[in-house]
């Protein structure tokens, strides 16, 4: 066991895997000589080589679309896309190509290929430099989506991800690159992809959240004893419905929170899928507590993010509701 | 000896050049008559276009990787795709390796190293790109070919994948089948430059041929191939030739194109071939009139029995999105059958 | 009145609005000479020239790009984008720039832009020719995204998304391009921009979709006689809650329709509004026909597409919940 | 008499220019302390980077359009931006144009024609391709002008802009600012060749200046204006330069840049033009130290003023998403404020 943060939880993973089989490169604008804005892949070209960890000219297009001619002919690719906001110029590539292959080749043509890119807001990045897209991505038939919440998940995550021979969008929250430390096996483990985890027992209401809320809920609960169920959900795509039902049923109160804008963020999907299941199970209304449904301001940020005091009074409302 | 063995291998490849394209043409105009006659749903047939994809495929090794664009037929056939592959995508049946899920022209062939078309244009060639960096990285002696028409050469993808070829000096052709054509916008409004001086942006080598002469389009297709294989670096190369035929079966071309290159005209690359092949001595009419009866044929014969094979099974439609289905496309699955 | 397809109907909107205001401009692929692939812009080009009806190089985020630089500096720009399937090599222009300018800059630079493009299935178009995209616009605030599901509404709709002064994404049904014909008036109206319309009244139970498929459901509405309010929304974003929770209310059952994939479709943001604010007036579940979580197939898109017998099924289910 | 006059302008559009430039660093130098501080959030330093832009600024009239990047400080003070707008925009505070929504260095100030900066590098160069179409299209005599990085050659958007820039003739200048970085990446490993060469692919004139020298920069660019002012096409303009400081604040140039130009160096274009306007009489030690302790005190003045200006209204946040706030919005405002 180390005490690792997130950003060396996942440089770790990188560098086991990359040890124990030839097939994975790395690519992307500054993550070789620089070792990536966040420090992510510090060291790794130093050690593998610049074959295998390639700093890219700016064009994410290329490095999605080189990657996807990687994995079809047998290497393991992890690309990287410096900030989530920036992966709209690729987003053809991920949504015709990456997502599709498998399927209009039928299965000639898999994709073992992560996508790593940070997202969400809290570093004061604005408009460009704080968006949460995952909706987009888990609107796409064909691509899995995980985002790990803390150093433990993000190994045991990504080096599932990394087994996986379909495309997977990994979302690293960068507001919890460096925020949480925490206890990381050397040893190789799996956290399996498509599970939940229940971070926080209760029988009075379910919050379900994932990546950089999952701290905040946490507090939240904390803070103010509330009697609830926390699920960190760590993949966004296939959903892990299973987990959502046992809980829901039990408590019968339901808060989903995310950064992310409203609108068709994660949130509706969980709704909808509570609604269609379950509804004879629920007490009050589900209530989404999430981002508005504007761009990321820089300077009023904090508004912009869901924070304790918005989720303590969720759950008020949703306690009292009858 | 030798000299006669060279003859004799010469006169081989051509009558194979010949025939291939001979094929190509007959399963262009068997494909077009059938979706006239509602048997196929549509089609964007590669008449015209023949000679310069057989240049290109005689320059080629059996190992090199091809990720080819919708108009790419002949030079399919020349590399060895059976037509039944071609026609059982063509009719989305349950034979289609693809299981009827593209539409026409869509082909993917990986046994001869064909990879799969997707509509988007040139979002195949940063997908070679990275095919062609992974030969390179494991030292392998292959090369890698995207092919792509010349309207495709003003997307975001052509850019993008030239200039990290480049970069990373990779081996691989850029093959640009210039037909003067993207739909209804002719070449002069696509650009103002010829595709293959484009290379010079990029540092690569620009290379061009006779899109309608198989020896040209052969003579510098080799050259690319040596560049390339040579480990020099990307080559673009662009073939000139005419889009004979409508963009596809629902476009009309009269509405916007004055001068079309109809079958026999002057400006036919099989009347041109046939020509000099003739002259040159490696036909004669009755070899030409047998590779065309023999081609009839085999088309009609194969496409009537393609057509007889059913569709895919209502299930597959769920299959191949992941490696395992995932409850919800189960559930959708359980839902919709 | 005249009587006039959907195609007849777009164009002679335009027709009107570019002989009224020399600032509109069509840019987009084969938009001129042709009249495009579907035909909707015939005879604009050589009515009113080259300068203002531009065929286009091949390139998406060119034409997106352009019309945006266009609406800034005076102009109020049509692009089209020939498939919907194709907008995503454009799709960091649309989310970047276009949805966010007016923000960015205060309200100092608005876009006055109508991204006109011809969406999902029902015409054998296969993976890439088929898709229904409208998730992707609807997650992302600062866009306007219509549809109109017949001739009267697309002349409406459209010449009020014209009106505007923010972007406008505006789907067109392809496969209901020529398969309706109505009666449209020559003179101006408009169709209020985030209304829906109640096209069949009912008291059981209230079925909300929009587009392409608000003609079977009503076909079987009819068949059926199901006694079911039928709300097409037109505008998907911003959503018309207020006609959405008038008829709820009084039918306590809904279904939602729509042929995009389910997760995060239109469904989910629906589903979700519902059970946030009027969880206590339903009596069933809240059920989705929509496409599965899968790509379109060429040859088995009729099982792809939701039909009558889906949506009887599904009505059924509703009705007899208890 | 005619001489004595233009031998005065010719001195007053030194001093201005060389004015702009030591504003610029100053406020540069500033910004940076105040980032360490504490006080600023981020920056992306100008300094190395002036000469080349006040050339450009040199040759344009009030009416151009300029889509400009982050790095464009001593341009937009050099066009007469003032720089509280500046100031305020690197504070986010409600007197910022923007209402504080977008991060330090993304400017705007449309009263002198300067459009909005995103992050997305290169995004600006089909906008500016459109403004330029509606120019062309309303006939007027204007030119636009969209800036970018080297590293911003790569990307889909400047391939897209160049092209149908050239295609439909437009009245646009490409400016090109290659400071040979791309945060960590050397312009060598970005594209294998000149950027200014790249206009051949498109058709269009190709022009590069040393963007060290005011003098050199401006002849060029005032080429570049004529050029297109006059009807001809596009123009792709490089000027080549330094970049002073790191990437932004938030990059450590250490880890990755070996040869770095300090302030004071012999490539520091202060020093350079500094020298040269001496030589020419433009300037003597005098003037230059007034100028400089004049610069010093106007931005410390107006940083100090602009620092105290509050952060806009929480409710703001919500505006100007559309034009008439949707029910969604009002809603969200509610439930958070
Ligand atoms: C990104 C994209 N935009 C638009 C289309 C629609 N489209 C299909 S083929 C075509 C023209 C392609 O022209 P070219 O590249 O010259 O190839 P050709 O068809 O002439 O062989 C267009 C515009 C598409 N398939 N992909
Ligand atoms: C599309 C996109 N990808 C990545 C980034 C992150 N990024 C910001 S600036 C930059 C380098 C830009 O280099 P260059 O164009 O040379 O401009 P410079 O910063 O050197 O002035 C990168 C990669 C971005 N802003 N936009
Ligand atoms: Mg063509
Ligand atoms: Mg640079």
């Amino acid at each position: 066991m180390t005490t690792m943060n997130m950003v060396q939880a996942i440089n770790h993973t990188l560098d086991m895997k990359m040890s124990a089989d030839d097939s994975v490169v790395l690519l992307g604008e500054d993550i070789g000589v620089d070792g990536g804005v966040f420090r992510v892949t510090e060291g790794l070209q130093k050690k593998y080589g610049q074959e295998r960890v390639m700093d890219t000219p700016l064009v994410e297009l290329g490095i999605v679309g080189a990657a996807i001619g990687m994995a079809i002919n047998g290497l393991r690719p992890v690309p990287e896309i410096q900030f989530q906001d920036f992966i709209y110029t690729a987003f053809d590539q991920i949504i015709n190509q990456m997502a599709k292959m498998r399927y209009r080749t039928a299965g000639r043509l898999p994709l073992p290929l992560v996508l790593r890119t940070p997202y969400g807001g809290g570093v004061r990045g604005g408009i460009y430099h704080s968006q949460s897209g995952e909706s987009y991505f888990v609107h796409t038939a064909g691509l899995t989506v995980v985002t790990p919440s803390n150093p433990y998940d993000a190994k045991g995550l990504l080096s599932s991800s990394m087994d996986m021979n379909d495309p997977v969008i990994f979302m690293e929250p960068k507001r919890l690159y460096r925020a949480a430390k925490a206890e990381v096996p050397e040893e190789d483990y799996r956290e399996e992809i498509g599970k939940a985890k229940l971070v926080h027992e209760g029988d009075k209401m379910t919050i379900i959240t994932y990546g950089s809320m999952v701290p905040t809920v946490l507090s939240t609960v904390q803070k103010n004893n509330l009697d609830a169920d926390v699920l960190d959900l760590r993949t966004l795509l296939p959903i892990d419905v299973d987990s959502i039902e046992a809980s829901v049923k039990k408590t019968g109160r339901v808060m989903i929170v995310h950064e992310a804008p409203r609108t068709l963020g994660m949130g509706a999907e969980i709704s909808a899928l509570i609604s269609e299941r379950m509804i004879e199970y629920l007490y009050a209304p589900i209530i989404r507590v999430t981002g508005p449904d504007t761009p990321i301001p820089y300077r009023l940020e904090e508004y912009y993010l869901p924070n304790e005091k918005r989720i303590a009074e969720a759950a008020e409302k949703i306690l009292n509701f009858r | 000896m030798t000299e006669m063995v060279n003859e004799q291998t010469e006169r081989e490849r051509h009558i194979r050049a010949y025939g291939a394209m001979i094929l190509s043409r007959t399963l262009d105009r068997k494909i077009i008559t059938a979706q006239r006659q509602g048997r196929v749903g549509f089609y964007t047939p590669s008449m015209g276009q023949e000679a310069g994809q057989i240049g290109l495929s005689m320059a080629l090794d059996k190992d090199d990787l091809l990720f080819q664009y919708y108009r790419d037929v002949a030079l399919m056939i020349h590399r060895g795709v059976p037509i039944e592959t071609l026609i059982n995508q063509v009719m989305g049946n349950k034979e289609d390796l693809a299981k009827g899920r593209q539409m026409p022209s869509h082909f993917l062939a990986e046994e001869q190293n064909f990879m799969s078309v997707q509509s988007p244009v040139a979002t195949n060639l940063p997908l070679a790109v990275g095919a062609a960096y992974a030969v390179k990285y494991r030292k392998e002696d292959r090369i890698v070919v995207a092919s792509f028409g010349e309207g495709s050469s003003s997307t975001p993808d052509f850019h993008a994948a030239l200039n990290m070829a480049a970069v990373w000096n990779l081996p691989i052709i850029f093959f640009c089948e210039n037909n003067g054509w993207a739909i209804s916008l002719p070449v002069e409004k696509q650009t103002k430059v010829d595709i293959w001086k484009k290379a010079e942006a990029y540092g690569i080598k620009g290379l061009h041929a006779d899109g309608n002469s198989i020896d040209d389009s052969y003579r510098v297709a080799k050259e690319a191939v040596e560049h390339v294989r040579s480990g020099k670096g990307p080559v673009l190369m662009e073939v000139r030739f005419f889009r004979m035929g409508p963009h596809s079966t629902s476009d009309d071309p009269t509405k916007y194109q004055t001068d079309i290159v109809k079958e026999g005209d002057e400006r036919d690359p099989v009347v041109i071939n046939e020509r000099l092949f003739k002259e040159k001595g490696y036909l004669t009419d009755e070899v030409i009139e047998r590779i065309k009866a023999e081609s009839i044929r085999i088309v009609n014969e194969k496409f009537d029995a393609c057509e007889k094979i059913e569709a895919p099974a209502p299930e597959t439609m769920f299959q191949d999105v992941y490696e395992k289905m995932p409850w919800n496309i189960s559930e959708e699955m359980e839902e919709i059958l």
